[in-house]
């Protein structure tokens, strides 16, 4: 077991100006707001959070497909920004959620997945073909269809193109942004499998964003929740699906609607009123929405605790 | 597709084609010298007119010069401009289009400025300044054009850029340590080209129209070169007589800028894209 | 309970595609009743036809499409206009651009009113503030001035709900109406929909992709494949004997926690839905089937199987609840 | 609102700035404007002459700055060859080109719309193919000719219209004819492609579901959005009619501003080129700028909480 752990990110904020109306003046939006975590070798950690929650912006980050207004991402080890490109794309790479919008329409299969190979202008021409080849067999698609354009191909096959393409320079780790979201559920369920077939054998070690938490469930070692920039409650999955601690944990949880007959619909117990990331509330961010909520909520932001080894938690309720 | 588009396309291929061919070997295959003036044959109708010969099928201008081959000569005029200014601000369009779209922030702000301008001189009469002050000549007049009809260009590379740049392929090629260089080469300008061939003919057809206005102001290709607005212009004291001196050109000029359009139109139905006003 | 919508051999047609094939299911007062399917099944057509809101280049065809006891295929796009959003309302799955950017919330809720009742506009901004109340509005008075970009996605979907009851419809169809919101809040819109049917007696048809909401809201199911219900039958039912392969196959691709084990891959369909043309013949399903035999190139029999439980296949499971 | 209207003003502020230097940098593109002026066959006496009375003999500098100074004041200084001041001279024909543009614009919209929207409503039928080549053929219509065929037909051979002059409202049908001909294209285009985007949006279908009529669907929900674009666009089309109009002036001999320019050109007086030029590019920056404030002022989106 490696003493540094293989992604660490600290401190991370990210800050946008926001653009309301024409007459509406700009607004600071906190996109993300202080995040650290660190994460070990072949874990697979989970972030689910609703749109606006600031996942998207901070998968972007560890990406350095967006600069941070404050904070580092490391991984081994070195800080991010101190990596060249080339250097970068050997150790992270994306799966991205849209499998219509990540793939260049005017390139073939091969030349898609071979991108990263060739951007890296050390590697001979027959070499590029060999792994290229290797890769497609690997994630279940023929030599025929690299010669084919990404119109010519199903959701589910784009995915694996952009699997591919991910892992032809053999990273270390690789960050999964709602990859399954925009697939049918039976399409699903061959890429969530094939994803985790390939992190074992490659040692991977995966960032899975989605909004599924039945999906996270089954392919995360560890989960985090984040709200409104803020990341309100981390644990093992195991725990924090047997004991969510967290009010909007909980409400994320009982939303979950697994197709189970005769359970009828949760009650989720949130109230009305929707996050805003341009108008944040005092205090701590969801007290609007819990039916929980103490005085000091509104007024305190709440504190970083740690019930447990693994557990990280940002609430004033116990 | 439906099948009236199809058939305009062929139509304006066709035109252009025709007037192609006839720019690249008319003047050599009419057997007349555009500008050999004969003094004792001027102003001689068409043939289908009455007092038309077979010698000269579009008769003669003011100056006895055979009609047919200063038009086809002219067609040689227009569409060297046309190409020649749209290469010009083809070139100087789209590539401020797409650095502001890619770079966005300051250098997008810049770019916006620089159309803005652009936009806000008046083409027309800034063209006849230019032509007026400095003198007429062809290099000049394409220049001219080039320089001024690139806005848009800029407009719609900027605005495709700016859709695509935010696309996954794009933030994938990052990941993938591609050069920004070579995401503006391969990811960017292989996904905007269709609606730029779709710019470069409204904007070579429009080009075409300026040049035959400047000519005919007097302002733009000099004489005795043959061109469409010039002979437009020429023909105008006698029209009242003899309408037949600015129809033939004036319907030449109609007809390939039509053609043109056409093309035009129906690429941009082929490729299914609305070009950005 | 009576029957408010019966449909019996509905077919569409896209040029040569038939998105919808001999489709068949009845909604009946007081219940819900789904139509799940993956995406390009041809579940939204299929509700889309109902309404007669196809594309112009859409052509339904239908033995029979029976709306409250009347045959409604041959009625004049006059008669429609006047059942529709009258008797017969419907919500989206965006919620963000169904309504109009240009108008307030208040002229797009009252519009449907007067389009269908002879009140006044001060009656209609009553009936529409009770009805946004109901359904969870706060400050309905306010909400009455602003313009849809100002109101949440939730918001905006509660609003298209109250817009959907202005007029006291017996069948409501809903369209994934939940797909574009965040968990939390479709929990929140599906419950108000099943208060709602308890209290009107709604007659709903919920078009969805998921089986999670259709195991949780749905009385009757009918699932869809490439065009054809190949199953239905009550929820209970459906879920503890799916008898379709496809069926089967598609409640094991779900994960569900504490179901599966970490490391053992989910149950998974391979291959994609297919494209109909004309002409088609047999099972769609075979291609991806694994118990598919030579029988299946043959025109695929409805069999019973149960209490109101069919099923459009030449092998159905019968291994009593051995889900999974 | 007002910080808005502020900030635009003050690009706009800029944007005629430059428009300045570079007005004032095309009419030294030819060189040593006095020459120019002196015309050929004149001695190198005459040019200094010119040269020191038009101030031409101070450094290039000082020239822009006191132009500009002074153009900012609303003083051009004087043509040469009009002898008169050149604020004057834009003044007196400046009524003329707006006319002439009113006329052109109003027409334009009054038949581009009904022909773009019915284009719309009946696409990819004969009516759509209809208005789409119509709108094709008045793009490829070179101006002149087509002021030249009107002569042709109206003045000379059915007598109705005057060929040429300014005198009454009558020298302004065919030009003005003409002028709408170099609109209708685009704003046809444009209502026709806003109008199909609008019947094909997800409110025009809930607005058909809620059982609305035809007319309502069409006239109160799609065309409101429709028209936002092209009511604003209106105004930057009107901007560069302004611009394009020199050619029309020109042909029918209209005394308008555009004509001044094309004298001036003619005759190097290159005050009134510059100031023409400054005037019709502000002119079009005004415009842009009602454009905006239009667009804010009819979408609710834009018009802000």
């Amino acid at each position: 077991m490696s003493t540094t752990p293989i992604l660490s990110v600290s401190h991370l904020s990210c800050q946008f100006k926001s653009q309301g109306g024409l007459f509406q003046p700009t607004r600071l939006l906190r996109a993300v707001d202080d995040i650290s975590f660190t994460l070990e070798e072949g874990r697979v950690l989970g972030i689910v959070g609703e749109s606006g929650c600031g996942k998207t912006t901070l998968a972007r980050m560890i990406l350095g497909l967006q600069k941070p207004s404050s904070g580092e991402v490391f991984v081994q080890g070195a800080p991010l920004s101190s990596l060249d490109r080339r250097a970068r794309a050997r150790l992270i790479q994306p799966v991205f959620q849209d499998p219509f919008s990540s793939l260049n329409p005017k390139q073939t299969i091969k030349d898609i997945i071979s991108l990263p190979l060739r951007a890296q202008g050390t590697f001979e021409p027959h070499e590029i073909e060999r792994r290229t080849a290797a890769l497609l067999e690997r994630v279940g698609l023929s030599l025929e269809q690299g010669l084919r354009v990404p119109s010519e191909l199903s959701g589910g096959q784009r995915q694996r193109v952009a699997i591919a393409r991910a892992l032809i320079l053999e990273p270390r780790i690789v960050i999964c942004d709602e990859p399954t979201s925009a697939l049918d559920v039976s399409v699903q369920a061959q890429i969530l499998n094939l994803l985790d077939e390939l992190r074992r054998d490659l040692k991977l070690t995966y960032v899975f964003i989605s909004h599924n938490l039945a999906v996270v469930e089954h392919v995360a070692s560890e989960v985090m929740v984040m709200y409104l920039g803020r990341m309100v409650e981390r644990n093992q999955t195991a725990d924090l699906f047997k004991t969510p601690r967290h009010p909007y944990t909980q409400a994320l949880l009982a939303s979950v609607l697994t197709p189970e007959p005769g359970l009828g619909l949760p009650d989720v117990g949130l109230g009305d009123i929707m996050p805003d990331p341009a108008h944040l509330p005092t205090g701590c961010r969801f007290h609007p929405r819990c039916l929980k909520a103490l005085p000091q909520c509104a007024t305190q932001e709440p504190p970083l605790r740690k019930p447990t080894d693994h557990a990280v938690l940002e609430c004033h309720l116990t | 597709m439906p099948r009236l588009t199809q058939a305009s396309f062929v139509i304006g291929l066709g035109i252009v084609g025709v007037v192609l061919i006839a720019a690249l070997f008319g003047p050599w295959l009419s057997g007349h010298d555009a500008f050999a003036q004969d003094l004792n044959a001027r102003l001689i109708p068409p043939v289908w007119m009455e007092g038309g010969s077979t010698k000269h099928l579009l008769g003669t201008d003011q100056l006895g010069r055979d009609y047919l081959t200063r038009l086809l000569y002219g067609a040689r005029i227009s569409l060297f401009i046309g190409v020649l200014t749209v290469i010009t601000s083809g070139v100087i369009g789209t590539s401020l289009g797409v650095l502001g779209g890619f770079y966005g922030g300051r250098i997008d702000d810049a770019v916006l400025f620089l159309i803005t301008c652009r936009l806000s001189i008046p083409v027309v009469l800034v063209a006849l300044a230019v032509v007026g002050l400095i003198g007429s000549s062809l290099t000049l007049v394409v220049a001219t054009l080039g320089l001024l009809l690139w806005d848009r260009f800029a407009v719609v590379a900027r605005a495709t850029t700016m859709q695509i740049r935010s696309l996954d392929y794009v933030n994938a090629a990052w990941c993938s340590g591609s050069s920004p260089l070579a995401i503006m080469r391969d990811e960017i300008l292989p996904n905007i080209a269709s609606h730029l061939m779709v710019v470069c003919t409204l904007e070579i057809a429009l080009a075409i129209l300026l040049e035959a206005s400047l000519s005919f102001l007097g302002l733009g290709v000099p004489p005795p070169l043959p061109s469409w607005g010039l002979m437009i212009a020429e023909g105008k004291d006698y029209m009242f007589f003899s309408a037949w001196v600015i129809m033939i050109p004036g319907l030449a000029l109609f007809t390939l800028v039509l053609g043109i359009n056409l093309v035009g139109d129906g690429l941009r139905r082929a490729f299914g894209t609305q070009v950005i006003k | 309970m009576s029957a408010i919508l019966e449909v019996e051999g509905l077919a569409v047609r896209f040029g040569p595609t038939q998105a919808v094939r001999h489709a068949h299911f009845t909604v009946h007062q007081g219940e819900t009743h789904c139509i799940v399917g993956e995406s390009g099944c041809g579940k939204s057509v299929t509700s889309l036809a109902i309404m007669n809101l196809l594309a112009r280049n859409g052509h339904r065809h239908a033995q029979k499409i029976i709306f409250a006891g009347e045959d409604i295929q041959a009625y004049s796009d006059r008669q429609m206009e006047e059942i529709r959003g009258n008797r017969m309302a419907m919500i989206f799955q965006e919620p963000m651009t169904s309504l109009n950017p240009s108008y307030t919330i208040g002229s797009q809720l009252t519009e449907v009113l007067r389009r269908h009742r002879n009140v006044s506009q001060a009656e209609a901004e009553a009936r529409a503030m009770a009805l946004m109340a109901r359904v969870g509005i706060t400050a309905p008075a306010m909400r009455l001035r602003q313009y849809p970009h100002q109101l949440s996605g939730g918001l905006r979907q509660r609003v298209m709900i109250a817009m959907a009851l202005m007029c006291e419809p017996e069948l409501l169809i809903a369209d994934e109406p939940t797909t574009a919101l965040d968990v939390t809040v479709q929990a929140q819109i599906l419950r108000l929909l099943a208060e709602l049917k308890q209290e009107l007696g709604l007659g709903i048809l919920l078009i969805t992709h998921d089986l999670g909401i259709v195991a949780r809201v749905a009385d009757h199911v009918s699932v869809m494949y490439a065009g054809e219900v190949i199953e239905s039958g009550r929820t209970a039912d459906l879920f503890a004997r799916p008898a379709h392969p496809y069926t089967r196959g598609l409640i094991d691709c779900v994960p569900v926690p504490g179901k599966i084990k970490a490391g053992e891959p989910l149950g998974s369909i391979p291959g994609t839905v297919p494209v109909m043309k004309e002409g088609f013949q047999g099972c769609a399903f075979r291609f991806r089937c694994a118990s598919a035999t030579d029988a299946c190139t043959q025109d695929v029999p409805r069999h019973e199987i149960g209490a109101q439980h069919h099923v459009l296949c030449h092998h159905p499971v019968t291994d009593k609840g051995s889900r999974a | 609102m007002i910080t808005f209207i502020l900030r635009r003003t003050c690009l706009a502020l800029v944007v005629v700035l430059t428009v300045m230097t570079l007005a004032f940098v095309l009419t030294r593109l030819s060189g040593d404007l006095a020459i120019s002026i002196a015309g050929p066959g004149s001695t190198q006496a005459d040019v200094e002459v010119i040269r020191k009375a038009y101030g031409l003999d101070r450094p290039v500098l000082v020239q822009f700055y006191d132009w500009t100074r002074l153009a900012l004041t609303g003083d051009f200084g004087s043509s040469f060859f009009f002898k008169d001041k050149v604020a004057t001279l834009i003044a007196q024909r400046m009524p003329v080109t707006l006319s002439l543009g009113f006329v052109g614009l109003a027409l334009a919209l009054s038949i581009s719309l009904p022909l773009g929207i019915l284009a719309a409503l009946y696409e990819n039928t004969w009516i759509d193919r209809t208005a789409t080549m119509l709108a094709m053929i008045g793009q490829a219509m070179p101006s002149f000719w087509l002021g030249l065929l009107l002569m042709i037909v109206f003045g000379l051979q059915l007598g109705w219209l005057p060929i040429s002059g300014t005198g009454s409202w009558e020298h302004y049908v065919m030009p003005g004819i003409v002028l709408a001909f170099t609109a209708i294209p685009a704003l046809t285009r444009l209502m026709r492609s806003g109008m199909i985007d609008a019947l094909s949006s997800d409110y025009i279908r809930t607005a058909r579901a809620k059982g609305l009529s035809r007319s309502s669907i069409i006239f109160k929900h799609a065309l409101r959005n429709a028209a936002i674009p092209v009511v604003s666009i209106a105004a930057v089309q009107l901007g560069f009619m302004l611009g394009g109009s020199i050619v029309i002036e020109t042909v029918f001999a209209l005394h308008g501003v555009g004509y001044l320019a094309w004298e001036s050109i003619s005759k190097n007086d290159f005050p009134v080129v510059q100031a023409v030029v400054l005037v019709l590019a502000s002119l079009y920056i005004g415009l842009t700028l009602v454009s905006d404030i239009l667009n804010a002022l009819l979408d609710p989106r834009l018009r802000g909480a």
